[in-house]
């Protein structure tokens, strides 16, 4: 019984086949046009805040004005397009809610991204926040989830000094911070090892009802992150998707006048995303036809 | 070196890459006539003076802690009480000699402190003209701040209207605006040579990763090594700086690292136990790099003994409590889902007639049902799956068939939601090619 | 009277600035209250102070509770301790010792909570409150019972943790005396594992190279040790074969883990001298320069398997499609859900999760390892078992929410799901 | 003796006291000693590291083998970055203690350190990382083929959650009113249906297996049953 693909004609069928063992780098090629154009072209599209993005936005809300909350800047510049659009957000609202901040990583660059995020956010929209007193910044710590066990215990037995190494019990912010269990609030923007998974691990296991714990996460690690979420993390925020819908949360509580770009970034990243995860889908679909169509060359679907 | 003998086809691939790339670069050009990588920096302009603290009549000395605050941040740390309200037993430790440091000198809280004697200035020495130099990663913030700066000098510049004002009320606004101009026009914003080279030298080093996807060529194999080279070196010191020198030798040398390296390390509270203590460590670190001599390399083995000891030990509780017993918690759920609904008419008349509030009633949800049916399957059968006792035959294999089925769905689940991650990655690279570096983007 | 008890603050605090600021102000205050009786009145004295201890600590704190009269009118609140017997004896009229000196915010709710810490678990400590009033004078002292903070040996909230690490060690350890005692160890088979020789085989075959990549987390990881304890069975095929097997590793101290196994391997397969230390380097801790030399050496030595066991990141697609480009026989075996789809799509062989860990004990042939093996299915039984049973109680319970049998089984239920720590 | 039973022991008493120390808040200290130490250790580590880099690209250079200028142009950046970041060159001195020059901070571009973090280290991390982006798409068009249930589990699913993740879901399944039975077939309600319901299940699984796993190699070792990590002994 000859299969219904022999009706098509060989011609087209031997291009279909011969489409599925295309040269891959013309699909490198598509990928960059696919990104380039509309960036190029500045497609803008409008985001509506999901569940998580919610929670998250809420979490922070939630606690009392003025808390102490803790962030842990745990990425580099490698995943940094895809998590610096979050951390920014999360700081401007951090910030204009009034709390007090405390930026820490678990990733030795992830003190410059901290750094970086201070300067362009907290210094940029919140001149008045007095480093000591409304935020400090104690820099990146070895030893991956043996500094969250330490924090656990004692802020000073994981840190002797901050980033500009001045003696912790010399800055005021922390005068009355004994450990991680003192902060109102945790969020870990992580990349990978050691994260937000390790924050759930050994802070929150350790003290489950001292604070809550936000995790912003890139798309990878959301999968095995999902299992904590809203159980043992309060908030979740995933990749620029995630940082999209919560800075639109953020923007509209807490509006900018002067270059608000900075804070959506993320927003300004989905044009792209859509034709290349277009492109995507497109590729998928190809690969599938020609398969068939092989399929049919080889004489019948098996 | 020997550079690979490039396919014809290949020559044609780069030649018309090179080719788009100029064309593309002149539109955009066309469009946005900016210099390409220009990076600019502000300048701050700061006299500091050297100050030593007056020693306090129990040697605490709180004014130097309040003056390192001051220096590192305005004043406002020191209005607040809480820089004064450090726990005493933190402002015990004392001194050999009063602890000399360059304040800014145009901080009032310093001005103060001057006045009230806990600081005094140390004779004389000059005072030091410092230049803090920010960099200003996005142009356009640039520009928009160099406008600010213009705008609020040439307000300031403006004298104050003295119409409606007391005397003192006038000369208190001079003073005011005198200070505020003071401060814009210690600050500027210019471009930065060493910057926009460093954007030069990333853009050829991004392109020349990129290059690779065409075919392994000699551009990217220098980028490569460069990057081994640097990278290596980077994490050594990574370590030596934030490890080795905090943890290590702070502890064996204390007062030759304070004088050295870390002048703002807290004095312990027991040298010799931490002098000890650290002597473990390093010992294992000595037996590590015995590996090295000619003999008794086998010594090595004993370090990697108690790392992999203690860290088995740590990761069997930890995992068990986060993951094992966490994940079963979270597993446990009723496998019936409700809606409340409002009572109905009857209940809330039956209520009245009780005197109290009638109870909303429930409704069976089916989808959340279905949904805590589902998940449970899922969890069930992947489980089964795992079992390595049991042969993937009969009833277990149909089961441990449906489990593979979940671990497809959620494989591919997570690999959807990755593409999104890594394509942002790409944009964030696009993003510096075409915008700080080409300029042809914003 | 009233200059004299100022007087007493003063000389018993200890003599920070911030203690003689307040001492300043509050014998300025109480000046003028005895000249003017309408000066700046005395804020309410803290209520019902007392101390408590920290449950389920190494002792050396305490917390501190008190209720604020009036927290609209509070500025903060100061608290002191007494001094130890050991102060004392260093300066005889230090009675006092501020510990803390807290903001607004400490006073804002009626109830409030401060932990000290640092103190002796011999001698009971003993505290005293200020309330701050809003002009920064201070209320009359309130002092706490005295409390020695307590020990805890055996945090009893751990106590079904310490349970579950019990049994499944019990459990593991069990089946393996059951298999020294000849019990079967049959495990089902994993494709994976099997393919191992078959790959090395066809490198031998073509005369080119092995790849193995031990992740790239350093030796404190579980994984790693897995994969490296994988690379020991690898290395010894490929010696059998005289195949060229290569090990790039992230790590300085992987690196000297590899060698050890590599070496052993030789040994074990009667080869030592065809052991080269050369062929296993470290490159660089940077996760992409890594990446870069892998991508790089893959193209160029064309190896024909290639082997991925140990803890991987975003590197995972990288090697991934660069493997398939070259045409390997690629196997993978990490325990990173994140990085399993990728394995999983572009890889010919993959381990998931716990095969992986799985693997290393498999692969030694061991009647113990393979003993140990059936130990962790005990654990999955366990799971297994508290999961239905769990859900089926709770399941009960919301469908018959108002009977006796509903909510009876609804308790239990939601007793198994605490002891799991729901 | 030397070589094989105290390191066994070592290993097995170090876990040992690390399981307990973490039921005891006394002991508790310990483990957080422990990890101190391996910090240290692995910094000290990395003089093996350095020690084989050398090495193995001195010996490209000296024998003159394939590629050796590479060997060189790596012992050349490495060395040059090692010696500005030990010397700390060009860092902006600390503003309280200007004239401990080793206290100054080389974060700033302003530092030779600094400057090739900013513009060699993370553009080149970043975009060896962005390589992916066109990794995904040729893995996608050529391992999701439908070839039987399990791939086309993989790739329906993938394909759902694509589309969902951007605009085109909402785009493409708007006309699917809300609050009605067959409402879930609304994208962003697929996708949390996805997400929620399978992926969480496999997830949890998964999970529970690697805990399980990662128990029992530790206990192996600890127990001295799985001797292959220290293969000395």
């Amino acid at each position: 019984m000859q299969p219904r693909k022999e009706q098509l004609p060989p011609g087209i069928r031997g291009l279909l086949v011969r489409l599925g063992r295309i040269d891959r780098r013309w699909i490198y090629l598509a990928v960059a046009v696919a990104i380039g154009v509309p960036m190029l072209a500045e497609l803008r599209l409008p985001e509506v805040p999901e569940k998580k993005a919610r929670a998250t936005f809420e979490a922070i809300e939630s606690i009392p004005e003025g808390s102490i909350v803790l962030l842990s800047f745990d990425y580099d510049p490698a995943s940094e397009a895809e998590l610096e659009p979050m951390a920014n957000a999360m700081v401007h609202h951090c910030a204009s809610r009034g709390h007090r901040i405390v930026f820490m990583a678990l990733w030795p660059l992830g003190k410059q991204m901290a750094d970086k995020t201070i300067d362009s956010v907290l210094k940029y929209y919140h001149p008045d926040k007095v480093e000591g007193v409304d935020y400090v910044q104690l820099g990146f710590k070895t030893g991956n989830e043996g500094v969250i066990k330490l924090l656990a215990n004692s802020i000073d037995g994981a840190y002797t000094t901050d980033a500009a190494g001045k003696a912790i019990s010399e800055i005021p912010l922390l005068a009355n911070v004994r450990s991680v269990g003192d902060f109102k609030l945790v969020a870990s923007i992580s990349a990978g090892y050691p994260g937000a998974q390790q924050w759930v691990q050994y802070a929150d296991s350790a003290m489950p009802e001292a604070f809550k714990l936000i995790g912003g996460t890139t798309g990878v690690q959301s999968s095995q992150l999902l299992p904590y979420f809203p159980t043992q993390m309060e908030g979740m925020l995933i990749a620029v998707k995630g940082a999209a819908e919560y800075e639109t949360l953020v923007t509209e509580k807490y509006p900018v006048t002067e270059s608000p770009e900075r804070l959506g970034i993320g927003r300004e990243r989905m044009g792209p995303q859509l034709v290349a995860h277009l492109l995507i889908i497109a590729l998928i679909v190809l690969g599938n036809i020609s398969m068939l169509a092989a399929r049919g060359l080889k004489g019948g679907a098996r | 070196m020997s550079a690979p003998a490039t396919k014809p086809n290949d020559r044609l691939l780069w030649v018309s890459l090179v080719v788009l790339g100029l064309v593309g670069l002149s539109v955009g050009k066309f469009f946005r006539p900016e210099p390409i990588a220009e990076a600019y920096v502000s300048v701050t302009t700061e006299v500091r003076t050297l100050v030593e603290e007056a020693p306090t009549n129990d040697g605490s000395t709180p004014a130097a802690s309040a003056a390192a605050a001051a220096a590192a941040a305005p004043a406002t740390s020191l209005a607040s009480g809480e820089a004064a309200g450090q726990p005493a037993d933190n402002t015990k430790t004392q001194p050999a000699q009063p602890k000399r440091i360059w304040v800014d000198a145009d901080d009032p809280a310093i001005e103060r402190q001057l006045k009230e004697g806990t600081l005094k200035r140390v004779p004389d020495v000059a005072q030091a003209v410092w230049d803090v130099r920010t960099p200003i990663d996005n142009r356009a913030t640039a520009r928009a701040q160099m406008a600010a700066l213009e705008k609020e000098a040439e307000k300031l510049s403006a004298p104050t209207d003295p119409t409606g004002l007391t005397k003192e009320q006038f000369d208190q606004r001079e003073a005011a605006r005198m200070a505020a101009l003071k401060v814009v026009e210690e600050k500027r914003i210019v471009s930065s040579t060493r910057d926009s080279l460093g954007i030069w030298v990333a853009a050829l080093l991004t392109l020349g990763i990129l290059s690779f996807l065409v075919r392994d060529n000699p551009f990217y194999k220098v980028v490569e090594s460069i990057l081994i080279g640097v990278s290596a070196a980077y994490w050594m010191l990574v370590a030596f700086w934030s490890t080795l020198v905090p943890d290590l030798f702070a502890k064996l040398a204390p007062d030759l690292v304070r004088a050295t390296m870390l002048p703002g390390l807290a004095p312990s509270k027991d040298p010799t136990q931490d002098f000890l203590l650290a002597l473990i460590p390093l010992g294992l670190a000595i037996m590590l790099l015995w590996r090295l001599m000619p003999k008794g390399g086998w010594i090595a083995v004993w370090p990697l003994a108690v790392v992999i000891g203690t860290f088995a030990g740590m990761r069997l509780t930890a995992t068990i409590e986060a993951d094992f017993m966490a994940q079963i918690a979270a597993a446990i759920k009723p496998a019936a889902a409700f809606t409340a609904v409002p009572p109905d008419e009857a209940a809330i008349a039956a209520a009245q007639a009780a005197g109290t509030v009638a109870s909303p009633g429930r409704a069976f949800d089916f989808g959340g049902t279905l949904a805590a049916i589902l998940g449970l399957i899922g969890v069930i059968t992947v489980l089964i799956y795992f079992f390595f006792s049991l042969e993937h035959k009969g009833v277990v294999g149909k089961t441990a068939r449906v489990g593979v089925w979940f671990l497809m769905i959620t494989f591919g689940a997570a690999f959807g939601l990755t593409v999104m991650g890594r394509m942002t990655l790409l944009i964030g690279r696009f993003e510096f090619l075409f915008g700080d570096w080409l300029n042809v983007a914003k | 009277m009233a200059l004299v008890f100022a007087m007493w603050i003063g000389t018993s605090v200890v003599m920070t600035d911030a203690a003689v600021a307040a001492w300043v102000t509050s014998a300025a205050a109480w000046v003028t209250s005895a000249a003017a009786v309408v000066a700046a009145p005395m804020p309410p004295a803290a209520e019902n102070v007392l101390l408590e201890d920290v449950p389920e600590d190494a002792g050396g704190a305490l917390f501190v509770r008190w209720t604020t009269p009036d927290p609209s009118s509070s500025a903060g609140v100061v608290i002191e301790r007494r001094s130890t017997d050991a102060e004392r004896a260093k300066d005889p009229n230090l009675l006092w010792i501020e510990v803390a000196r807290l903001g607004r915010d400490a006073v804002a709710m009626q109830q409030s909570v401060h932990v000290l810490s640092e103190l002796s678990n011999a001698e009971p400590t003993r505290v005293r409150v200020s309330i701050i009033g809003a002009d920064g004078e201070l209320s009359e002292f309130v002092e706490s019972e005295p409390l020695a903070p307590s020990v805890t040996i055996f945090s009893i909230s751990r106590l079904p943790l310490f349970f579950v690490v019990v049994v499944v060690s019990i459990a593991v350890l069990g089946w393996v005396v059951a298999a020294r005692m000849g019990a079967s160890t049959r495990i089902r088979r994993i494709a994976a594992l099997e393919a191992v020789d078959e790959a090395v085989g066809r490198a031998t075959e073509m005369g080119r190279t092995v790849l193995f990549v031990p992740g790239i987390q350093d030796m404190n990881d579980i994984q790693t040790i897995a994969g490296i304890t994988v690379l020991g069975r690898v290395a010894k095929t490929a010696a059998e074969y005289d195949a060229r097997l290569e090990v790039p590793t992230c790590r300085s101290i992987v690196m000297t883990a590899a060698r050890e196994a590599v070496q052993s391997a030789h040994l074990a397969a009667g080869r030592p001298e065809t052991y080269s230390e050369g062929n296993i380097n470290y490159i660089t801790d940077e996760q992409f320069g890594y990446v870069a030399y892998l991508s790089g050496q893959m193209t160029r030595e064309k190896p024909a398997a290639c082997f991925y066991m140990g803890a991987f990141y975003a590197e995972s697609l990288v090697l991934a499609e660069n493997g398939n480009s070259i045409g390997a026989i690629q196997i993978a075996g990490t325990a990173e859900p994140s990085q399993l789809p990728f394995f999983v799509a572009a890889c010919d062989y993959t381990l998931i999760g716990e095969e992986f860990f799985a693997a290393s004990a498999y692969l030694s042939g061991e009647r113990d390892q393979l003993g140990s093996i059936k130990g962790q299915d005990v654990g999955k039984a366990l799971a297994v078992g508290s999961i239905l049973v769990g859900t089926m109680l709770l399941t009960v319970g919301a469908l018959l929410p108002d009977s006796v049998v509903g909510s009876a089984s609804g308790y239990i239920g939601t007793v198994i799901r605490t002891f799991f720590g729901g | 003796m030397l070589q094989r039973t105290i390191p066994m022991l070592i290993l097995s008493a170090s876990g040992l006291i690390l399981i307990l120390a973490y039921f005891s808040p006394v002991t508790v200290v310990w483990s957080d000693t422990v990890v101190a130490w391996f910090n240290i250790l692995a910094g000290v580590a990395f003089v093996l590291g350095a020690g084989n880099l050398l090495a193995v690209n001195l010996e490209k250079i000296s024998s003159r083998r394939p590629g050796w200028a590479y060997a060189a142009i790596t012992l050349v950046s490495f060395g040059a970055m090692l010696v500005v970041g030990l010397g700390k060159w060009g860092a902006v001195p600390n503003p309280a203690y200007p004239d401990v020059h080793l206290a100054g901070d080389q974060d700033s571009t302003q530092s030779a350190y600094g400057w090739v973090y900013e513009y060699v280290l993370s553009p080149l991390t970043a975009t060896m990382f962005a390589m992916l982006a066109f990794y995904v798409a040729s893995a996608a068009f050529r391992a999701f083929r439908a070839k039987n249930i399990e791939s086309i589990l993989l790739l329906g699913t993938a394909f759902i959650i694509l589309l969902a993740q951007v605009a085109a879901g909402a785009f493409l399944t708007n006309w699917i009113p809300e609050g009605e039975w067959y409402s879930f077939l609304r994208a962003e309600r697929l996708k949390e249906i996805i997400l929620n319901v399978f992926q969480t299940s496999g997830m949890r699984a998964i999970l529970i297996g690697i805990a399980l796993g990662t128990a029992a190699t530790s206990l192996r070792l600890i127990l001295g049953i799985d001797r292959s990590a220290l293969s000395k002994g």
